[in-house]
């Protein structure tokens, strides 16, 4: 069971689909969005959103140690001003639905980490009753981080490989 | 041509307004990771991140602007830029020199404190206006904490104008000369406190960023906004704390006087200065209850700005 | 002259909170019935994160059910396994060895602990706001578990879940000159702990924000069943390690830390000199650790290895949290036929609803976290 | 793992041959009470054990004082309702719930006896031994 996502475009990306049809307006657009692209890779600001065991090491990989403000990752507390919603831990049919409106409250461009194998396939739980089989089932995921808690590593590395995403967003448009 | 200059002048205090704001961001983030022992912005922009808020501000234009379905339509789009104007306006009066000031007021002061509490209408119509009742509380919170806390911020500083007899910014800095105001025995020092900790509140700043508190009230009455009006309410709240670092170095701190430097440069000295100590405060004490808040601020800053203002007048009086 | 009140009547609000909320801790969700900013009520939902652990632990062998129990307080997994590796050694009357006895003592302090170095950030997190203070105390509390975990990865290879008890035993024998460097990370553990203190106590936004707030009488206490540092704050002194010694714990020397007041601060109070016993039994366990053996060496790996007798338990281990039990019924089998966690968090997070009402909005996320729920434990 | 032995006389609670006691249902209020006198005041825990034909519930109330121990069941058939000792013991209230979310069980006189792990429109009581463990529940499971 797969969940697609649909895009919506801010103001901005209206904006530059109309100049994009203008006779040259590709060479100004192109890498006008590769700025974008920059932007939103640098800034990634994730919701303050744990479930389980994960939201600690989430919380380690946040703290002194490993500082991802280095990246530019900063917690948000309110999911319209976040790029990115870390699902730490596992999803029950009860909070599924929860999940699901939180990742709609987020403005789009948005992202979704799976982190740990509870969000990932449901991990040792995924027969359980009560536990969704993996986060995807849910919203749609862009980046999967295994381990039971991955550790702070990681997780920084499931980051990068959402920023090198970004970047070649822009390039597969092209 | 005087109106050209004018508004030649205002239009770049204020693009470098906005610019400072966008470092203050980054100079606060690094300062606070400092504090914390982790490094702050490092890898966007080389070195330190310098790029940081930049991309930040790239990042937050592309974002998709939500209107929730229930929201006050009007009211919800016209809250942020009632929020971010009216510091901007304050800048105009801020002798940055000896002659450059955009508008020259006689009652300088008094522009400042009536400009700076406008502010107050955009959270109240941001709150009401998002539909949302974390909102709504935290702006409830935050103007009872304005109106409160305007108080001892007047209170404090009338003892400049006390001291100077006169209500014109330039005529504060000029009567610094010899010592600032913020290093008057007694008198100087409790006014300097009490603006210091009035401007923390007003600032909406922990102790007191009881309406903002994220433990509580998620994101304070901004909780709705995305995208580039999130951006404004943001901006403007650094936008307003430049303003009251400035006011604060103006007022207390002897403006742009200072030996060799530039004015210019004396100025930038020093609000980075009173900047810093807020953050100071801020990155190191636990929130106050919002009843607590209140008791603070009725019963020891208004009592202690009151009689501090009495005794400033009588050392006039008295002179 | 006459008097004449005011009386203000207000609309009662309801506000949500949670299950998604900065400051829940987790998946708890609470709905606040206001007046203005008093609290009437609260009505807490839990079950977001019930995981039927009791099922799956029905379906699984008694060495699997071990490592699976450790998901479920995640702030202090040995504890867990200890638990169920408990239940099970007294029904199938398996004898662990000594060394294995001291090695379990001491992996379950550590989790002490880091798991109240993590309460004592988050608790302060919530009072001061990530924008704050707050965060300031809690990045020094969790620089310091770092240095809990590291000894966790040194010694069994894991940061976080250690799967470290096996049923007869532990998995894995201390690495050579591991004394030292648990020496190094206790002492960096109370530097920052000291240090926290001297920043938060006789602060008096802290002090007033805690003293007084969210009081809990003895008799209430008990009649919820908390356990743990919430009951001893109130003035019970009830700690299993001491009632129903288990592992090595007759022979460490500690003291039941105790306070009267029963408010938020008590419980800080609690909390706090409790990183310090159990650094003091941490010291003990690696000064008197026998020689010998520490269990089944290859690791017991096969699923049908251990047998219990038809029969039934209960066994309790101190938790971080207080009181874990596990209520284990065997058919004979090589599976549990009924297993109960009695976990700490359930009983204690009863106590929010008698602790709010009264209080103004800001109380709540303090109180809720004074109770230090853990949601893996509570809806298990 | 046992009564106090005036207790078991005083309100007919059967002994098996493993030393359990089981109370006979409508006297657990009453038994409950004698309790709480005697300074069984630290509420542990009740849940229940599904033997197919019959469910056992299990309570557990400890006297922080002395380290004794009260433990003793209430055999129920399917269907029966027991009374509550929520109005007793505060901390009864969860767990009679958990019980009642997990097993079906319906206490009688509780104040607020609705799901607590589960969501309220849930299907079937989880715990029970005919519950297959890997029910599936759309649209996410």
């Amino acid at each position: 069971m797969g969940v697609t996502r649909e895009k919506v475009n801010s103001p901005l990306e209206d904006l530059f689909d109309v100049v994009e049809r203008w006779p040259g307006g590709g060479l100004v657009i192109a890498p006008l969005e590769k700025l974008l692209a920059w932007g939103t890779k640098s800034s990634l600001w994730p919701l303050t959103f744990g479930l389980a065991c994960c939201a600690i090491e989430m919380m380690a990989t946040f703290a002194s140690r490993f500082d991802m403000d280095r990246f530019g990752v900063v917690m948000m507390p309110s999911p319209r001003r976040t790029d990115v919603m870390i699902i730490a831990g596992t999803v029950t049919v009860k909070m599924a639905p929860r999940i699901r409106r939180l990742y709609e409250q987020m403005p789009h461009p948005k992202y979704v980490i799976a982190m740990g194998s509870c969000a990932i396939s449901g991990d040792h739980y995924r027969h359980v009753y009560s536990v969704v089989p993996g986060v995807d089932r849910v919203i749609p995921v862009d980046v999967y981080v295994p381990g039971c808690p991955p550790s702070p590593e990681a997780l920084m590395e499931g980051i990068m490989a959402l920023q090198k995403k970004i970047m070649q967003e822009t390039e597969r448009k092209k | 041509m005087k109106w050209l200059l004018v508004a030649f002048w205002s239009v770049v205090i204020l693009s470098v307004a906005l610019l400072i704001a966008a470092y203050m961001i980054w100079w606060e983030r690094k300062f606070a990771g400092r504090m914390q022992r982790r490094i702050g912005p490092y890898w966007v922009g080389y070195p330190h991140g310098w790029l940081q808020s930049i991309a930040d501000a790239i990042k937050i234009l592309r974002k998709e602007d939500i209107i929730p379905k229930n929201a006050d339509k009007w009211v919800y789009n016209i809250a942020p830029f009632l929020f971010m104007v009216p510091p901007m306006f304050l800048f105009a009066v801020f002798p940055f020199s000896k002659t450059w000031v955009v508008a020259d007021l006689n009652v300088g002061l008094l522009y400042v404190l009536a400009v700076s509490s406008l502010g107050v209408f955009g959270v109240m119509m941001a709150g009401w206006g998002s539909h949302n009742k974390y909102a709504l509380l935290s702006a409830m919170r935050y103007v009872s904490q304005m109106i409160s806390y305007e108080v001892p911020l007047v209170l404090s500083a009338l003892v400049p104008v006390v001291l100077t007899g006169s209500m014109n910014l330039g005529a504060i800095t000029n009567a610094q000369k010899g010592l600032w105001f913020a290093l008057w025995p007694v008198v100087g020092w409790v006014a300097f406190v009490v603006f210091l900790l009035a401007t923390l509140a007003e600032g909406n700043r922990a102790p007191f960023d009881i309406p903002e508190a994220e433990s509580e009230l998620i994101g304070g009455f901004a909780v709705e906004y995305s995208g580039w009006k999130f951006a404004m309410f943001y901006v403007g709240e650094y936008v307003h704390l430049l303003a009251v670092s400035i006011l604060a170095s103006v007022l207390f701190l002897g403006g742009w006087r200072g030996p060799l430097l530039p004015p210019l440069l004396w100025l930038f000295i020093k609000t980075v200065f009173m900047y810093s100590v807020l953050l100071w405060i801020r990155w190191s004490f636990v929130r106050l209850r919002v009843d607590q808040l209140m008791v603070f601020n009725w019963k020891v800053l208004v009592p202690v700005s009151v009689v501090n203002l009495l005794l400033a007048a009588l050392w006039v009086v008295l002179r | 002259m006459a008097t004449r009140t005011l009386e203000f009547t207000f609309d009662e609000m309801r506000v949500n909170m949670g299950p998604q909320h900065p400051s829940t801790h987790g998946v708890f969700r609470g709905v606040l019935v206001l007046e203005g900013e008093e609290i009437k009520d609260l009505i807490p939902h839990i079950g977001y994160l019930h995981r039927g652990v009791e099922k799956l632990a029905e379906h699984l062998s008694y060495v699997q059910d071990v490592p699976i129990m450790a998901r479920n307080d995640y702030l202090g997994p040995v504890h867990n396994e200890l638990v169920m590796a408990h239940a099970v050694e007294k029904l199938a009357n398996i004898q662990v060895p000594e060394r294995a006895q001291y090695l379990r003592v001491m992996a379950s302090e550590l989790h002490r602990i880091a798991s109240h170095l993590v309460w004592t950030g988050t608790f302060l997190l919530d009072m001061g706001g990530a924008l704050g203070g707050g965060s300031t105390m809690f990045l020094y509390l969790f620089q310091a578990r770092e240095s809990i975990m590291d000894l966790y990865e040194e010694w069994t290879g894991a940061r976080f879940h250690p799967n470290l008890v096996q049923i007869g035993g532990v998995r894995f024998d201390l690495p050579a000159g591991f004394d030292r460097k648990v020496k190094e990370a206790l002492q960096t553990v109370r530097n920052t702990v000291n240090e926290v203190r001297e920043m938060v106590e006789g602060n008096p936004v802290f002090e007033q924000r805690t003293r007084g707030v969210g009081v809990l009488s003895p008799e209430l206490a008990q009649s919820i069943g908390c356990s743990g540092p919430v009951l001893r704050a109130s003035g019970v002194a009830y700690d299993v390690r001491k009632a129903f010694p288990y592992d090595a714990y007759d022979k460490m020397d500690f003291e039941i830390v105790t306070a009267t007041a029963g408010d938020v601060r008590a419980r800080y109070e609690v909390r706090i000199n409790e990183i310090f016993q159990a650094a003091h039994i941490v010291e003990q366990a690696l000064e008197g650790l026998p020689e010998g053996p520490i269990g089944a060496k290859p690791p017991v790996k096969a699923p049908v290895a251990v047998k219990a007798p038809k029969g039934e338990v209960y066994f309790r281990v101190e938790s971080a949290r207080g009181e874990l039990g596990a209520y284990l019924v065997s058919d004979g089998s090589h599976k549990p036929y009924r297993l109960k966690l009695r976990s700490p968090s359930f009983s204690n997070l009863q106590a929010i609803q008698h602790l709010v009402r009264g209080h103004k909005v800001a109380d709540v996320v303090v109180i809720l976290g004074s109770l230090d729920p853990v949601f893996g434990d509570v809806d298990r | 793992m046992s009564l106090p032995q005036d207790l078991i006389q005083a309100f007919g609670v059967e002994v098996n041959d493993q030393g359990i006691p089981y109370v006979p249902k409508d006297r657990l209020p009453d038994l409950a009470r004698a309790l709480k006198e005697k300074g069984f005041r630290f509420f542990v825990f009740v849940t229940a054990v599904d033997y197919r034909e019959y469910l056992e519930l299990v309570y557990l109330i400890r006297n922080l004082d002395t380290l004794e121990e009260a433990f003793f069941k209430v055999k129920i058939q399917d269907g029966e309702t027991v009374p509550t000792l929520s109005t007793l013991y505060e901390g009864a209230n969860w767990h009679e719930r958990e019980v009642y979310d997990l097993f079906g069980v319906t206490f009688e006189g509780h104040p607020d006896l609705r799901r607590i792990l589960l969501p309220e429109d849930w299907e079937g009581h989880p715990l029970r031994k005919d519950y297959p463990m890997d029910t599936p529940h759309p649209p996410y499971r």
